[in-house]
């Protein structure tokens, strides 16, 4: 078997949880990562739409940016901003958003707005973007994220976009009828929602990883499943094609 | 009222006024470096900057001075990082102090769209569960006279001055947009005047597509040929967007006195003439 | 869900059920007539259908007793004169009553515009000092928060089926439109279920322009090959407007017994095929 | 002096109320053969806007129908019908909008929708289509309309599309800020609002016509200016433009 890191483990299980009729809403980043991969391993099919307007994009290298020229020559169509977010999105047409974020509470709350008090931050972070609303219009959210304590808490400082807000029904009580945050990969574990309460609980632990570890990165109190599976590994054909797609990537960033 | 050719120079002192609210465009793509550059030389003062992404062309604004107040939905340099010309006016209020009206990405599209459209306010199904509407008070909520539903709505984007870049103007002024248009042409059609930037000036658009993405000249002010004046965003068919430069910036922006060096190297001490530089060098690289 | 290839028969028989709300559209160009023939032809009845201009195509619907409902903006035939089927059912109930919403242009367009950003409602400035707000209404007015002005308002068009016509299918069922778009692509984001017929099926679209007027396979639910399926409306690139028909319309429908001999001979003896065959008169009148 | 009809008089009229500078709205039948008369005359870059979505269309032959192919073959630009109403035409990017009636009252309201009760109608006509946001949103409207005691009413059965309402300030009541009918243009004489009261007042009489005339075609009190101009006659070569213009379209739609 071939050895990978954790980054890599995260990365192909958000690939994996990503199906051939999907159409995704993709951040930078990992996400980025992750569509392309499930796109060039199981679902070659998957349409990946990119909030610059790029519907059905195949890059052949990650884009630095959402709206690198790659993006837009490997697309069918490309529209403008406003009719990405009129249209398509809050128009109900995306199945899955990838979220990312600085701060993530257990009920799949997310802050990429402010550490400490909006007015008066410690750290002022880039903003919501387009989260806010591919949080509640996506059909469903993949929460990724590598876990620490800093990441994984209680209570986070600002509510830049909604997961299942205090619990239970609480996501419906905004109006929202999209399912939230099915699923969030870590580089640890895989975490999917309590039926009921809609806090977050571990499925699913990724080899070599102990609960004491994820406990020891989580800032609130973790539960585990009655029955929590392995995460299978990575495929030595996955990893070629990643770490493939991140040496082109590479090479041509750093070419210019 | 008819587009006027200009120079970049002329363009920017007859349409933008300290003070004005001034809409800088461009998704990633075309953004409009140069025009960026100019008002910096010019000394533009107070100015309220609105953009969605305000990347770093407004990380050299802010950094320079030109700026009282941003509205914006997502400040990252992407794929990079933290502006932090950007953060250092936010948190030191250094150069001067920022005011900042944030919005979401959904929430800007749409304000450009009812700007361009004539309407005063924008409704839309947005920041649902969201914090942003208790510190921004330009975010309110409606209801659907029909179904009772609960709508945010935000007010349009009407600027006083839309900044943007095109690839191509013909010669009666009218402007081509192509690959990723983001919102420039609703932030030309909300603005009461508009500066058009453009890689090329041909003769005639015989050979665009039925339903391509245009303004006609009588819907734009000025419209100034700058090759290579987006870099290093990017024009689509032209040049690449400058990824290596996105890293670069990084470390020139972290510092101030670094920063103040790159303004005066590059910005005060350059010109328009300066963006065709790279485009060429870039040029050479690919036939070499 | 991606889109599947039918025939037109199957297309109109598993999307469109008696009582459907069902939007034909096409703005003088694209008017699926082969599609609507095809809705006459198996009887559909009850019918809500939705329309700007609700045009011949809609003139022979109602006529053949398919549609309990109008709503609509522009009532004629463009350049002619009266659609006297449609007037035969508003002032004489025949062949039955028709009960009417009338709306303007612009609030049907922002109503597709709603529906296709999944919006309740559309907000615009229109109906102001007009009377139609004291006969529908399906038309309200809210304020703006920001400002107090007078917005008007109408529900969002979200039809149970959208009947378009297109240019061009690919292999996978992306769509392609050129030329004078309408509101089809709003029509068929803003339903349920939607039938695209189109002229040609290619292999890809590799040639096509970035911005190109599209919609992807998955946002469609059955793509149908009629060639010639907009006659006497036009497809640009492949056939020009039947202006001539559209007049001799005139005599045919404004009398009842040479309207049903039209449709039994036309419609209930015809199908599909029969539209080549104007588009193959046409190319040889041209070659002649 | 070249011979002339009415129907002439009245197209070359309207056709002289353009401007080079003008962006004109452009409905179907005598507005459109008086915007592309001025196009091939005194207005060669005038834009013409068609409500199907095309922008500066430049026909060689008048459209039978608001979307003709002819107009979007030669039109600089064809956008969506909802970006046209949205952005176009409520954006208030149009200078003049067209429009003419079936009914008209003598402060520029018009009736396009029915004759008699709107439930229970004598006659059944198209309805507004544009109209209504035409009226409103373009920076002037231009009325054009054979006279007659059935058309020109002291009340009409419906308003579709707002003229100057009740008179004096009502159009701004409604929130309106645009001129509204600045000119009326008949196949008889020209008329211009009142100053203050804003209902219509002869001030050009066409050659010919007497006041008896115009006075026995209107259904409402007719008034005159203090100083009633003459219509200025076509010109040979605008008579020449228009009929050419007409040629070429009979012949285009009937050899189909």
């Amino acid at each position: 078997m071939t050895d990978y890191n954790s980054t890599e483990m995260m990365t192909v299980t958000a690939a994996r949880a990503l199906k051939n009729d999907d159409v995704c809403f993709v951040g930078i980043g990992m996400p980025s990562a992750a569509c392309n991969l499930a796109r060039l391993t199981h679902a070659p099919d998957i349409t990946l739409i990119y909030e610059s307007g790029t519907i059905g994009t195949k890059p052949d290298v990650l884009p630095l940016s959402i709206g690198d020229g790659e993006l837009c020559e490997t697309a069918m169509n490309t529209v403008p901003v406003t009719e990405m977010f009129r249209y398509w999105l809050q128009g109900g047409k995306i199945s899955v958003g990838f979220l990312g974020a600085a701060q993530l509470d257990k009920f799949g709350n997310i802050n990429t707005t402010v550490i400490g008090d909006y007015d008066n931050p410690k750290v002022r972070l880039p903003g919501g973007g387009g989260a806010p609303e591919i949080a509640t219009s996506c059909g469903e959210i993949f929460l990724v994220m590598k876990q620490s304590k800093r990441g994984f808490v209680e209570k986070i400082d600002f509510v830049t976009s909604l997961g299942y807000g205090k619990g239970g029904d609480d996501r419906a009580s905004y109006g929202v009828t999209t399912k939230g945050p099915s699923r969030l990969i870590t580089d640890l574990c895989i975490m999917e929602p309590h039926p009921a309460d809609r806090h977050f609980i571990v499925t699913s632990i990724h080899p070599g990883v102990s609960r004491d570890d994820i406990i020891a990165a989580t800032g609130w109190q973790v539960e585990f499943a009655d029955k929590v599976a392995e995460t299978p590994v990575p495929s030595a054909h996955e990893l070629q094609v990643l770490r493939d797609l991140h040496a082109r990537t590479n090479a041509a960033h750093e070419g210019q | 009222m008819v587009a006027q050719f200009m120079s970049l120079k002329d363009a920017i002192a007859t349409c933008v006024q300290d003070g004005d609210t001034v809409a800088m465009e461009g998704f990633t793509h075309l953004i409009p470096h140069a025009a960026g550059h100019e008002i910096i030389r010019q000394k533009k003062r107070d100015l309220t900057l609105i953009r969605m992404t305000p990347d770093m062309i407004y990380d050299q604004l802010i950094g320079a001075g030109c700026a009282k107040k941003l509205v914006f939905s997502w400040g990252g340099n992407p794929g990079v990082g933290s502006l932090h010309r950007l953060r250092d006016a936010i948190e030191n209020s250094w150069p001067r102090a920022l005011e900042i009206e944030e919005h979401s990405h959904a929430a800007m599209a749409n304000a450009y769209d009812a700007g361009a459209a004539g309407l005063p306010c924008a409704v839309f199904k947005g920041y649902r569960g969201a914090e942003l509407p208790r510190v921004n008070p330009n975010i309110k909520f409606i209801e659907c006279p029909f179904t009772g539903e609960r709508l945010a709505a935000v007010p349009a984007i009407r600027p006083d001055v839309a900044v943007v870049h095109a690839q191509k103007a013909n010669r009666k002024g009218d402007i081509l947009f192509e690959g990723i248009v983001g919102v420039q042409k609703e932030a030309v059609l909300a603005a009461r005047k508009s500066i058009i930037t453009v890689e090329e000036i041909v003769d005639d658009f015989n050979d665009v597509p039925f339903n391509a993405v245009m303004l006609p000249n009588w819907a734009v002010t000025a419209v100034v040929h700058v090759p290579g004046g987006a870099h290093p965003s990017y024009a689509q068919g032209y040049y690449k967007r400058d990824n290596a430069f996105y890293k670069a910036w990084d470390n020139i922006a972290k510092d101030r006195d670094s920063f103040n060096n790159w303004l005066d190297q590059h910005v005060f001490n350059g010109g328009p003439k300066d963006f065709e530089a790279p485009l060429k060098a870039q040029h050479s690289k690919a036939e070499a």
